[in-house]
């Protein structure tokens, strides 16, 4: 592949910044906000033990998906993500409290406290998981394409997955299909450089994934900087009107995460340094800095957003804590449908 | 001809298959009395056809289902009828198209999917497993499944090893998954109009071997229930639970051992998974023996399961460990001296009834 | 303590984790009298080191197997040892890596993979099945196939529904496959040993709750045969036959049982397939009860096929049905408690023995 | 991908005539004959009965494997392919005779009546195979060029696989693996342009597949004509001098088979016109010419390559008519390796 295929596309943060304007803008630096708080009080849950089996934090990718779901319609458009889908729940607006429940392991949860961290969904908002084989959403997700297509909707789906479940064959499968069938079916590899404790470089081929791998399917393709919100909501506008044309994309967010892989994970396979350098870039400070240098936002309009998702992320702790665990009646049902 | 009734198994006469009336497809050649002469490949494409006229959402998904009309020529006409959007030919990519089919399922559509043969399921095992058979489970019931996979199980005619495997017992392991395996097309066509309207991932076992099988069958809509098997023929001496093609050796086991004074009931399963315990455990009570015919391995075969039901239920009425008849324990050979001994024939269906009733 | 007796289950003293000794890798701790303390991770690591040095076409490969040491720590120090040629990193491809592995077991190595978990087996499934299982057969006896699979099964600590299967009865339902799960360090090691030096593939499964167990065990050179179990407490009024995990299970439920005044008979399977029938049928000889507890699940589970052959051998001797507790019918919730009643804890176990006492 | 990137390899065939010599290219001929006489001997017998369950003949894709062939060393070099299998056991130098008795389902058969037509097999010749399940095979020849590095035999390994077989998720995989790893793994994809009844344009998302993915795996690729044995031939001489230094290789066969996919398979999906087109390119009968102008063979010495071949065919079915069947004893044998 040549270098420049994967030069991420260039982004005008002022020009995109005035194209979504205030509100929008807001609304989704207050999501990323929810997301970041909302897993960093998990983490504090789980440690408490109020939550057991694995945790995946999405913090540090907050940019991604956000500005992704900015353009979505959830009453057309699909969405699926893998295990690490803590974010994509708030996203489609779950309220926080069905979502902590569930981790809480309460018959509040988002799915009655069945699934756990690894698990959500919203059958409203076409959100269809929280998958915890790596690589097996991908095949969903298409048929959600394959869906709106064929009910003629207007949909598009998008399919998040990690730099390591690209290898997988249902990623080759699946992208072969919505190639041949014009899907409106977008592809978002969440590239950040690892997969458990092995980098990206020592189970991928290439490097820069969408943009080597895209052509092998006659697909278009993008690769952005993941960690800046302009640049993610800029490639979803321009993937999702391809998508909405009839035709699927493939798309790269070059981006990290700061926390281990899991709550398990020391993450000693990567430098302080490292983590740091990309710290420095948290994709929500930079939103929180431009936000105040434009003056859509105060220092004390800031903190008082702070305030106002601590509350929503506390009231969601008080209400899973007080939530009765899933009466034993729940053992059996749901194997089959009611 | 009631439509809830099961016909007599042999058809009235033979498809003339020379003549101009249509050899395949969903049209069966009608007969007085509201029945019409089917095979079971038509008696399954007439229940997709039926269904897909009534509901829109189902769709057809498979490797040379559309234009070539099915390997074996089960989906015969449904893309002239459906066209290309609702009949769909795939390329050779299992685990993606059960995944999508799962997807679609999520999103509102009703999903059929042809294996080419259940062997070609394994590389789809799993989206099978993991996604079609929890989904609904773990989403707390906010996902069920509505999806019908299905093909022919079991040996064809010598093709060996990787393509002669039978996953009654494999599939129906897991809970979240329906498992039915019919042996006449009466049974194949209510079975699939089932699978068609209701929720649940239904695994559809076929046999390429049955698929000529002919067969009167009403043309009034009709479905049967899962879960529910069938006498085929009553017996004291022995019971005999078999399932798709084995029903057919066991009955002409049955006849052999009737010559030799001995009277079996045979009970074709229809469904594996849920399975008709009561009314196997009900024959037993009478014949206080029974052998399970099937094609899969012995080894943690639904044979076993059945005897570890009765065991359970009828324990005291067991007058002999529950005999079973079933694949031996080796991949298929393709030598056919040897594929004949591998499979639960007639004559070793004979050798294990006359073990139960201990002649 | 000679090297092919079955050393205690408990160890002599806790593995102290703050000193400077390894808790990991294939070092154990010497103690006296020729034996060593040892955790379960720490003996399967061994058994691995031993061969791999005797052995230069031993590999292994996986996910995280190499730098990470083992997303449970089972290959720890592998890589410094062996280098990167033999302790491989893959990428998230099962079914690659195990079609691969299958390739190099047929060209003179002897490849050793790990499943993360063995709910990661599903996408190499048909690798598994269609390749590994039957080669051997379907060449003539010209490509037997040595190759260790083996992982962590059965249900982790709330992991939920698509990373808690127990693979025990599915993959014993194969013919090809040998399907082994050791409840001890003693026997992982010495089963690994036997799996590293026969020409078939096994099924290793692991539990990742038993991990950190600890016992006394030889530093001398054993192996254990497969399709021995072993009797891990003697009782006369019912056998409990158990595995991996179950088997504490059992022995706990044997205990509150025995305060009841019935007196269980543990019987540790060790290996699934083949089947210790013998033991197991010798013991219910005496007891005429048996309950078998196991991780998958009970339609189809292997307890189902213990019932079966146990009335095809010991049909007179059984006073009760066989019981079967085992994962109940439903993916694994997350829930704390309800996780607690899918398993096939004492309480069920003792519940399920107390009924085939007739108490 | 480019449209240049598939124009095939271009061959001076005088050139590689010349390379090759007198008596390497007639024993290709000879064993081109060989497989296509086999194979038709086989169909024959299969109408009679004497042959059951699947026959896929390979007639009209000769001069790829063969032409591969001629390079390799079967004491190192591993092969291995689909269930379209006849002509590769040839190739590696086994009986007809075993071979044809195999397809009679009789003990003296290569894998002792126990696979038939999709699964002949050499140990000693490293043949793996003979796989029944579409794409299963590409992860074992993947294994085989690991073995061979692992092993320093300085080996390599190629595996065919039809143009219907590259959208399986093994595919993607495996190359990605063998990129990954340095192996010297040549994956062969035969292009005849069907999956069974499906054309390739309805299954793969790219036509020239070769090319269009390899760079996706950061891979070599070649495409060639593949009725041409001249450009079979020097491709597998290029892609294997780059295996033997220690990378892998995709390669595409533009090629054709004669008869259906299988002798059950009456290919109405193709025009007549189509399979005579392809017809009067057969690659056997063009090597023939090209040896009678080259006065490298004569028209009786044709005639006698031709009677000479067809007697160790006749000999094939006579053994095998005169072979046993396995003796029940084989039923249970070699389910576990002795
Ligand atoms: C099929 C399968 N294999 C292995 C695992 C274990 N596993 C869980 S997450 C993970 C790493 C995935 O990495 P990536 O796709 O990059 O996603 P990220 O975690 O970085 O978001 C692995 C190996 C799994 N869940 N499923
Ligand atoms: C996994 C799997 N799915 C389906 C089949 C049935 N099948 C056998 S051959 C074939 C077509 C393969 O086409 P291609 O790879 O182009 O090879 P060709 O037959 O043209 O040589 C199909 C669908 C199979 N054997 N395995
Ligand atoms: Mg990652
Ligand atoms: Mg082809």
């Amino acid at each position: 592949m040549s270098p420049t295929a994967a030069k991420p596309t260039a982004i005008d943060a002022a020009a995109v910044r005035n194209e979504m304007g205030r509100e929008r803008l807001l609304k989704m630096y207050r999501q990323m906000l929810l997301i970041r708080r909302f897993e960093e009080r998990a983490s504090q849950a789980y440690e408490a033990k109020k939550i057991a089996g694995f945790l995946h934090a999405y913090i540090g990718q907050e940019a991604v998906q956000t500005g992704f779901y900015d353009h979505l319609d959830p009453s057309k458009d699909a969405t699926v993500t893998s295990y690490r889908c803590h974010a994509l729940g708030l996203l489609c607006g779950l309220d926080p409290k069905e979502l902590m429940a569930e981790l809480f392991g309460k018959v509040t949860g988002n799915v009655r406290g069945k699934g756990g961290s690894m698990h959500f969904f919203s059958k409203e908002r076409n959100m269809l998981g929280g998958h915890g084989i790596v690589g097996g959403q991908i095949p969903v997700g298409t048929g959600a394409a394959f869906s709106a297509k064929y009910r003629k909707t207007g949909g598009v789906s998008i399919t998040y997955l990690g730099d390591g479940a690209s290898p997988q064959g249902t990623f080759h499968e699946s992208l072969n299909m919505a190639s041949l069938w014009n899907l409106p079916a977008i592809y978002v590899i969440e590239n950040n450089m690892y997969g458990m404790g092995t980098a990206c470089t020592r189970a991928s081929s290439v490097q820069d994934i969408a943009a080597a791998k895209a052509p092998g399917y006659n697909m278009a393709s993008f690769t952005f900087d993941g960690l800046d919100l302009y640049a993610s909501w800029k490639t979803a506008q321009q993937a999702i009107a391809i998508a909405r044309a009839g035709r699927p994309v493939l798309i790269e967010a070059k981006t990290y995460r700061y926390r281990g892989h899991s709550v398990s994970d020391a993450a000693t396979y990567r430098t302080k340094e490292e983590v740091d350098r990309y710290k420095a870039l948290d994709p929500i400070e930079r939103i929180k800095v431009d936000l105040l240098a434009a003056n859509w936002l105060t220092e004390a309009g800031a903190e008082q957003l702070e305030e106002q998702v601590m509350t929503q992320i506390m009231e969601a702790v008080k209400f899973s804590d007080e939530s009765p665990e899933p009466p034993l009646s729940e053992l059996t049902r749901h194997v089959y449908a009611e | 001809m009631s439509a809830l009734t099961a016909p007599p198994l042999k058809a009235s006469r033979p498809i003339n298959t020379k003549a101009s009336e249509p050899i395949n497809g969903h049209k069966g050649i009608l007969l007085s009395d509201g029945t019409q002469l089917v095979n079971m490949r038509m008696a399954i494409c007439q229940a997709l056809y039926e269904e897909m006229k009534r509901d829109p959402a189902i769709f057809i998904m498979g490797e040379e289902v559309a234009q070539y009309n099915g390997a074996y020529k089960v989906t015969k006409g449904l893309l002239d009828e459906f066209g290309a959007e609702r009949v769909i030919d795939t390329p050779i990519t299992e685990s993606g198209f059960a995944g999508l089919a799962i997807g679609a399922a999520m999103t509102g559509l009703r999903p059929v999917i042809e294996f080419m043969s259940w062997n070609f399921s394994f590389p789809a095992f799993d989206q099978i497993i993991s996604n079609a058979s929890k989904m609904c489970y773990m989403t707390g019931g906010m996902f069920p499944i509505p999806l019908v996979m299905r093909g022919p199980n079991g040996a064809g005619p010598r093709v060996s090893s990787q393509h002669s495997h039978a996953v009654e017992a494999l599939y129906s392991h897991f809970p979240g998954l329906i498992v039915v395996s019919p042996s006449t097309p009466y049974d194949a066509k209510g079975l699939m109009k089932t699978a068609l309207r209701q929720p649940n991932p239904v695994c559809f076992l076929e046999n390429e071997m049955l698929y000529n099988y002919e067969q009167d069958i009403p043309t009034a809509d009709y479905a049967i229930p899962f879960g529910k098997g069938v006498v085929r023929r009553e017996g004291g001496d022995c019971t005999i639970v078999a399932i798709n093609r084995c029903v057919h050796w066991a009955l002409e086991a049955a006849d052999a051992l009737a010559k030799d004074g001995i009277a079996c009931e045979v009970i074709d399963r229809r469904t594996i998974k849920p399975l008709d315990i009561e009314l196997i455990a009900e024959s037993v009570r009478k014949t206080s023996r029974c052998v399970v015919v099937e094609e899969c391995y012995k080894t943690g075969g639904v044979g076993a399961e059945i005897a570890a039901q009765l065991m359970e239920r009828v324990f005291d009425d067991l007058d002999a460990p529950v005999g079973r008849v079933t694949t031996t324990e080796n991949p298929m050979p393709y030598a056919a001296n040897l594929e004949h001994e591998t499979l639960p024939k007639p004559h070793r269906i004979i050798a294990a009834v006359k073990q139960a009733c201990y002649r």
